[in-house]
């Protein structure tokens, strides 16, 4: 039963199982252990990365193909919620046609850029989703009519998943309509990460390894490697969009910003190396870690640089001002100690 | 003296047209290019302003994009920060240019180019130096894994914007260009801006000795042998390791230049500058096909010239025309232009 | 007898966690051609990389011309006068011929000499002089490695199977370009699995199995001796 | 007479103005074993991509039991039965030996496309995989990680792959290439056991004239990209166009 | 104590405004409170949040500011993203954010909601105090903008405000945010120009660096009888207008304009700690903040509700002389100002020197809510 719901892939290492199951734990019953408004939120956004991340492992750790357009997926997915929310009005029927017709102009598109990278070599392929990412971002920023440009969009979801609609009050906990929504977002990432994991362990799963590791050879056993690839990134973009939407319906509202940026591509990026590429559990390891740091680092950097105070230049570099400093140093270091990810490294040591 | 092995006599085909057109087709381009705007423009003085502009503004995209022929192109790094190394040129060319105002303030060109060239070579010095530590503390463990060069190079590009931040503060910092530098000569109804006559000749420079310097020496060919197969060119007694250094430090140099010219064009700089150019500069490095100066020129005259065509044909259309013109090219041919190195 | 150009002892290398070879000793005499032989996965491959300086000794000492190399980076042994044909050919495929034999050439311009002899055994290198060395089929990339490592005088030539896939006509030619090499006081390594080509070129021979060398002797020694050839390689009678 | 499992008719492949493979017409009958001979860069490679899809020919038809397989990729030629090993090695490094089978057997039985089964549970696979392994005696290496094989072994999983590949027509370009002499058997009975179950054709390109002689039923020389002979294999092999461009003089009289 | 939460972005692309932008609220608070900062004998704590520029992190922090921290009133942000993505929370938590200097209309229009206030200008005031600078019978104008929402709004009011001038627009040119050549664009002008009678201007609406004023004036737009116009800038980019003396427009703030003693206190205070003079974004947060101590001491408690009614309609003083929050919208009513561009001795930069002081009644700001 259990080997059939993490479809047999072990976490092959004492230290990881415990840190997976300290993290579904914690996330399952965040609105219980850590009451408060920035730690549900945190808890929310951990688990949407975990699926964003983990949809783009299935593409780069997987399948070995580098893409940039990731995040345009994810605001696909967001933006579809946003604009049948806006249009439709406040309602579930909003919520599921933004979320499914988010999924499918993303698995669409996703294909047109598939066929299209049929063509180009590799890193070519990797520029181009770049450059078309930046131009999809300043194009939505154009299109102020309809998305609502920079200053993105707000909308109402039922009322049922908002701060508004109380229920009373378990633990010490206000039952909110909020916790509602925190636990759609938890078994909606927990049910298609489960997917996620079901898919790479499944023969398709085994031909995208073999396609990255040789994509010429796949194809002289008889692999129609196209089909395989373009498959994989389909598959990977809907599950991005579904994340974004869910990102949509949790935060009620979308912006270029907080779905289209450049940075959200690179964030996603280290996550999935932090964790360990190639393995859907560093998908949970690497967005855990990122988005605690990326919410707590700033915290941290004031009392650092609080109980420095006196020396030289250390207090500068420690102020809460340049923690992107710092994430950059976590860009280098991440890469250096950890090649294969934590994952592997927790593997590695066993 | 052994005999000879019996040598075989391959056949050989005449090649068709097409095929010996499609050879020189990319040196084509620009001339076609150039025609297509007389044609579709009209008025001549505005394809003749349109014309020199953008191929200046080519000009200046070849500056910033020649380092990275050599890191991206030659060595197969895919370096982000080569946009840090853009912005901190600009930032210690400004910011000798501003120490050199007795030279910049006087209408005397001799005076105003003395003090531009002081202004590039700190700025060369300073990111040759921060590329060769770069290279040593970031990029040496991860040549030949893209993936790992993305995003260790993001790293340093985030650690020295910060930087450039820590030192010379967070706001933009506003420039004006040498006095025979500033305003335009006007010529049969066009107006040119001089600084861009400047970009041309410092352009044109730059392209001719990094030609000489790949087709005289062999370091073109040890970087490209190097990056298949590094142990075979040790084995031939090769010090990999220091033309590599070597190379990645000409090209953080070069990247150097490009940042004081980008910065002088600009007349602002901000420590995100040269993030902002890292997609063009690289459409132009791709679209040129892979360590081919030529290609990278040709490729960045055609970016030059294509935008200032467009934004006055169609502006909607503008915003992809470049990327348009990538995979226009990229279909055309997948390995870009004039590859000199193949695409992984 | 001089001298020896080559002298491995109780050489050790690991390659990650794999103890490969197991304390090496080889000799290897100067103007001469050295035959190591030995199964496959035994460690020929290793010791040869182990000498230009690709997997670095763990253990024991290599002299090369009367030097200690042990601590050698591998460019200053190749420059201290070693050429070596790996045994993946190791051509630059995206480079023309013409530019791989410039780069074997690391001390100067080609020698148009040189380069007439090259040529002369291995005449399809010139017809395809401009094409990109990746297109060439397999014997010819098999001709242009050999050819590399002959672009300029060396005093010690590492060869790694050179003969595999190799048509007939050229592995005598290539014969012959050896014993040329060997003419002009070069000294050669040569792992062959072709033992009618070991038998034909070798003076000396040593034989390796498990990563040690477990016979060394003269080649006639060894090719005079088929119950010796049994134990040490596994070769029957019917195989030559 | 046999029917005729391949067949080329006129291909040709032009590389700028290179002729590689200059029409070359030529079928292959069930239970044979054809060499293909000729000097280094005759075009024998080159004429393999073409029959396996690698290449594309510039004219010219390849026919696969009949069927024009021309425009074909690789991927369905090699479905429909059309096996190749390469010349120069080329594998899965960072997969086990095990897997690199697994995959193959995965491919012939159509499940690639299975995306919500666990892989583990197909047992059947595995136990397939390990008794091809076994048939080329690298069972006690399944475990290991393909990359760190030696050469030898690699070839042998090469022969392996295209064994479990079960094809109509195999295509061996020089298996035994830097193999042992006490390894290369291994391979070379194998072979013959294939060629024993007369139901396949095998082309076979080899540059030991003693593999050849003992396994050949037919030589058909490539010389300068053409078809320049074909036949039995003692009338071939004495014929001056192998004598001279082929042989050249015997290593011996070196 | 009264705890009030500044949420900006002080990392990321506009750092510097951010800064100048909380330097503005303490001075504020600290002049207001006439240096005790306590109001009606409460202790004002300000608490920073960091929004990086994101919206999404914006609204959690402004959600965790109001419902974890339990600040009474939040003032804030920079980018106008991050505002709009903030506007519900406000409501959700039935608390007061003053939105200082996030500028698009939207904010006090589409999306506002009766607990945002705005003291900073929004797009319209901008535009409006242009037109009404630039204006005029006979005037011809051909506008160069960014093409997104800000630019195109901009442009909109600025058309609507200048048809009552008598002026007309001829042509307006939009151009990607991220151009850097804009010699197509000046052609295109040009063209559009040429053959126009009498008093030519080209505007430009431009946020942030790479202002094409320099570039177009480089290509000598008074070949063609056409003069360069735009609004003011901060600082550090009025650098730019050093090439163009005699250029006019209308700016929201520059030290030496506006006479009144909060200003008089502003400078000499910014001068004595920080070296510098004061910029656009210090005089809006100084504004912000002082209408904050107002407000609260006007309503006499942080109640929510009372402070709405107190802060309806209320005129407080700041570095801009008096400002006045409309009941409709909350938009902050203020003065801009009419200015000229000189070289000055000893600044290497353009002075805008006052030629006209626009005051409240001067413009005709729509409400849009
Ligand atoms: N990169 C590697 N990682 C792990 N093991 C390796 C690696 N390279 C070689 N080996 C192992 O080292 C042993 C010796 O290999 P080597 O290539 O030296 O053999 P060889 O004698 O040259 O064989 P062959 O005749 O097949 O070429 C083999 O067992 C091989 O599996
Ligand atoms: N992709 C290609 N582009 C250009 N030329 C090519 C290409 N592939 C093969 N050739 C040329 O075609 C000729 C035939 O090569 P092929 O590999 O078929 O030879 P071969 O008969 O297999 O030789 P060998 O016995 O050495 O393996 C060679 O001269 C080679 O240079
Ligand atoms: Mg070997
Ligand atoms: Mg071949």
């Amino acid at each position: 039963m259990l080997t059939n719901l993490i479809s047999d892939d072990r976490p092959r290492s004492l230290i990881l199982t415990g840190l997976l199951l300290g993290i579904l734990f914690c996330l399952a019953l965040a609105p219980f252990l850590f009451p408060g408004v920035r730690s549900l939120e945190t808890a929310a956004r951990i688990c949407i990365f975990i699926v964003l991340v983990a949809s783009y492992d299935l593409l780069l750790g997987y399948s070995g193909i580098v893409s940039f357009a990731h995040t345009m997926f994810f605001g696909l997915g967001a933006y579809g919620v946003a604009l049948a929310s806006v249009h439709m009005g406040r309602g579930y029927d909003a919520l599921i046609v933004g979320t499914v017709s988010g999924a499918v102009a993303s698995a669409l598109l996703a294909l047109l850029i598939g066929l299209f990278s049929l063509r180009v070599r590799a890193i070519f392929f990797a520029m181009i989703t770049l450059a078309v990412a930046s131009a999809v971002a300043v194009l939505v920023s154009q299109l102020s009519g309809l998305t609502g440009g920079e200053d993105g969009l707000n909308y109402s979801i039922p009322r049922e998943l908002t701060p508004a609609f109380k229920l009373g009050s378990l633990f010490g906990v206000s039952i909110t309509g909020k916790l509602l929504n925190y636990y759609l977002v938890f078994f909606a990432s927990l049910a298609l990460f489960l997917l996620l994991l079901r898919i790479v362990n499944s023969p398709f799963g085994r031909v995208l390894q073999a396609i990255r590791e040789n994509d010429f050879r796949a194809e002289a056993i008889g692999y129609r490697v196209v089909f395989y690839r373009t498959l994989a990134t389909c598959l990977s973009a809907a599950v991005a969009a579904i994340a974004g939407s869910l990102f949509a319906i949790w935060l009620r509202y979308v912006g270029p910003d907080t779905t289209l940026s450049f940075e959200i591509m690179l964030d996603i990026l280290l996550m999935v190396v932090i964790g360990g590429m190639g393995t859907m559990y560093g998908a949970v390891i690497g967005a855990t870690i990122f988005v605690l740091a990326q919410n707590y680092l700033q915290n941290l950097m004031g009392v650092a640089s609080g109980a420095t105070e006196g020396l030289p230049l250390i207090p500068q570099l420690l102020d809460p001002d340049r923690w992107l400093l710092w994430l950059g140093v976590l860009f280098i270091l991440s890469v250096y100690f950890f090649p294969t990810g934590i994952v592997g490294r927790l593997r590695s040591e066993d | 003296m052994t005999s000879a092995a019996p040598d075989h006599a391959p056949k050989y085909a005449q090649l068709s047209l097409p095929d010996r057109i499609g050879k020189a087709m990319p040196l084509l381009l620009v001339p076609l290019l150039v025609v297509f705007g007389f044609l579709s423009i009209g008025s001549t003085s505005s394809w003749l302003t349109l014309t020199v502009s953008g191929l200046a503004m080519g000009m200046m995209i070849f500056i910033m994009a020649s380092g990275l022929t050599l890191v991206f192109g030659l060595m197969d790094v895919i370096n982000f920060g080569h946009g840090a190394f853009i912005s901190v040129g600009a930032y210690v060319g400004i910011s000798a240019l501003l120490a050199l105002e007795s030279w910049t303030g006087v209408p005397s060109l001799l005076l105003n180019v003395a003090a531009v060239l002081a202004a590039v070579i700190a700025a060369m010095c300073v990111t040759g130096a921060l590329g060769w530590g770069f290279e040593r503390v970031i990029v040496r463990p991860v040549y030949g894994a893209h993936l790992k060069q993305i995003l260790v190079t993001v790293g340093g590009l985030i650690v020295i914007e910060q930087m450039i931040h820590v030192l010379w503060g967070p706001d933009e910092i506003y420039l004006t260009r040498p006095e025979t530098l500033k305003g335009a000569v006007t010529f049969a109804g066009a107006a040119i801006e001089k600084y861009r006559l400047l970009a041309v000749v410092f352009g044109l420079a730059l392209f001719v000795a990094m030609r000489l310097v790949l087709k005289r020496t062999k370091i073109g060919l040890i970087v490209r042998a190097g990056v298949q197969n590094g142990e075979m060119v040790e084995a031939l007694g090769y010090h990999l390791r220091l033309v590599f250094i070597g190379v990645f430090i000409a090209g953080s140099a070069l990247a150097g230049l490009g940042g004081v010219m980008w910065g002088l064009y600009q007349e602002v700089i901000t420590a995100g500058m040269g993030e902002e150019m890292m997609i063009l500069v690289f459409i132009v490095v791709i679209i040129g096909g892979l360590g081919s100066v030529e290609g990278a020129f040709i490729g960045a005259l055609l970016v030059g010239l294509l935008q200032n065509y467009i934004a006055f044909l169609e502006p909607k259309l503008a915003l992809i025309s470049n990327i348009a013109l990538m995979t226009a090219i990229l279909m055309w041919r997948p390995q870009g232009m004039m590859p000199v190195v193949k695409a992984k | 007898m001089s001298d020896p150009i080559l002298e491995l002892s109780g050489v050790h290398t690991d390659i990650a966690q794999y103890h490969i070879l197991q304390g090496v000793d080889l000799v290897v005499p100067r103007g001469g051609v050295t035959m190591l032989l030995g199964r496959n996965g035994v460690g020929k491959t290793t010791t040869l990389r182990t000498i230009i300086g690709h997997w670095q000794a763990k253990s024991g000492s290599l002299r090369f011309d009367g030097a200690d190399i042990t601590s050698l980076p591998t460019p200053a042994r190749a420059r201290a006068g070693i050429g070596f044909v790996p045994e993946d050919m190791g051509i630059f495929s995206d480079l023309t011929v013409e530019e791989n034999m410039i780069l074997a050439a690391a001390s100067g311009p080609l020698d148009p000499a040189r380069l007439d002899w090259i040529f002369a055994a291995f005449p399809p290198l010139r017809t395809f002089w401009r094409s990109e060395a990746g297109n060439l089929s397999g014997g010819q990339k098999q001709m242009l490695s050999i050819a590399r490592a002959m672009a300029e005088e060396r005093q010690l030539y590492l060869i790694d199977e050179p003969t595999k896939g190799l048509a007939p006509a050229i592995i005598s030619t290539m014969a012959g370009a050896l014993r040329d090499l060997k003419k002009k006081g070069a000294s050669i390594l040569l792992v062959e699995q072709n033992f009618s080509v070991a038998k034909a070129l070798g003076d000396t021979a040593a034989v390796m199995d498990d990563g040690r060398i477990v016979w060394a002797g003269q080649m006639a020694e060894l090719a005079g001796d088929a119950a010796l050839q049994e134990r040490l390689m596994g070769l029957t009678m019917e195989a030559h | 007479m046999t029917q005729m499992l391949l067949e080329t008719e006129g291909l040709t492949v032009r590389f700028g103005g290179h002729v590689a493979v200059d029409a070359v017409s030529c079928g292959f009958r069930a239970g044979e074993l054809t060499a293909i001979v000729g000097p280094n860069g005759a075009g024998k490679t080159t004429y393999f991509n073409l029959i396996s899809g690698q290449i594309a020919a510039s004219e010219g038809t390849v026919r696969l039991m009949g069927e024009d397989v021309t425009r074909d990729p690789v991927a369905s030629r090699c479905r429909k039965g059309l096996g190749r090993a390469f010349q120069l090695t080329n594998l899965f490094p960072n997969l086990t030996v095990l897997e690199n089978v697994r995959l193959v057997i995965q491919a012939r039985r159509r499940m690639g496309f299975n995306l919500l089964s666990m892989a583990t549970s197909h047992r059947e696979l595995t136990v397939a995989a390990i008794a091809i392994l076994e048939r080329v005696r690298l069972h006690p290496l399944a475990e290991q990680k393909v990359g760190g094989l030696s050469h030898g072994n690699q070839r042998k999983l090469e022969v392996a792959i295209l064994i479990a590949l079960d094809p109509v027509v195999y295509m061996f370009d020089e298996p035994t290439a830097g193999m042992s002499v006490d390894e290369a058997p291994v391979v070379l009975d194998l072979i013959a056991e294939l060629k024993a179950e007369k139901d396949r054709t095998i082309l076979l390109v080899e540059h030991k004239m003693d593999v050849i002689r003992s396994l050949a039923d037919r030589i058909i020389v490539l010389h300068n990209g053409a078809l320049a002979a074909d036949g039995d294999p003692a009338t071939v092999m004495a014929s001056d166009v192998v004598q001279e461009a082929y042989m050249g003089r015997d290593l011996a009289d070196v | 104590d009264i705890k009030i939460a500044h949420v900006y972005g002080k990392t990321g692309a506009l750092e510097a405004y951010a800064a100048q932008s909380h330097n503005g609220l303490m001075l504020g608070l600290e002049y207001a409170t006439g240096g005790t900062m306590e109001v009606n004998g409460e202790k004002l704590v300000v608490i920073e949040k960091d929004t990086q520029l994101k919206p999404d992190i914006g609204k959690a922090l402004l959600a965790e500011a109001y419902g974890d921290d339990e600040a009474d009133i939040a003032v804030g942000p920079v980018s106008s993203g991050v505002a709009l993505a903030m506007l519900p929370v406000a409501q959700e938590y039935e608390k007061i954010l003053i939105v200082e200097p996030a500028v698009a209309d939207s904010i006090t229009g589409e999306n506002w909601n009766r607990y945002i206030f705005r003291t900073g200008r929004n797009s319209s005031q901008d535009a409006i105090s242009n037109a009404v600078a630039l204006g005029g019978e006979g005037v011809t104008i051909a506008t160069l903008a960014q093409d997104y929402a800000f630019g195109r709004d901009g442009v909109a009011a600025f058309r609507e405000a200048l048809n009552a001038s008598g002026a007309k627009i001829a042509h307006e040119e939009y151009v990607p945010t991220d151009t850097t050549d804009f010699t197509a664009a000046a052609e295109r002008i040009f063209n559009a120009m040429e053959g126009v009678e009498g008093k030519k201007k080209l505007f430009i609406i431009w946020a942030g660096g790479g202002n094409p004023m320099g570039k177009i004036n480089a290509m000598d737009p008074s070949r063609f009888g056409i003069e360069i116009a735009t609004g003011g800038n901060i600082l550090a980019a009025l650098t730019a207008y050093k090439e163009l003396p005699g250029m006019e427009g209308a700016t929201y703030y520059y030290y030496e304009i506006p006479q009144n003693p909060v200003n008089d206190w502003l400078v000499k205070e910014h001068m004595d700690r920080f070296g510098s003079p004061p910029d656009f974004f210090t005089a809006g947060g100084m504004a912000a903040g002082i209408a904050v101590v107002e407000a609260i001491k006007k309503a006499g408690s942080t109640d929510t509700e009372a402070l709405i009614t107190a802060m309806e309609g209320m005129e407080w003083e700041t570095p801009k002389g008096t400002m006045r929050f409309r009941k409709e919208d909350h938009q902050a009513l203020q003065s801009m100002y009419h200015f000229r561009t000189e070289i000055q001795d000893g600044k290497d930069y353009g002075v805008p020197v006052l030629v006209r002081e626009i005051g409240i009644d001067d413009m005709d700001i729509p409400v849009r809510n």
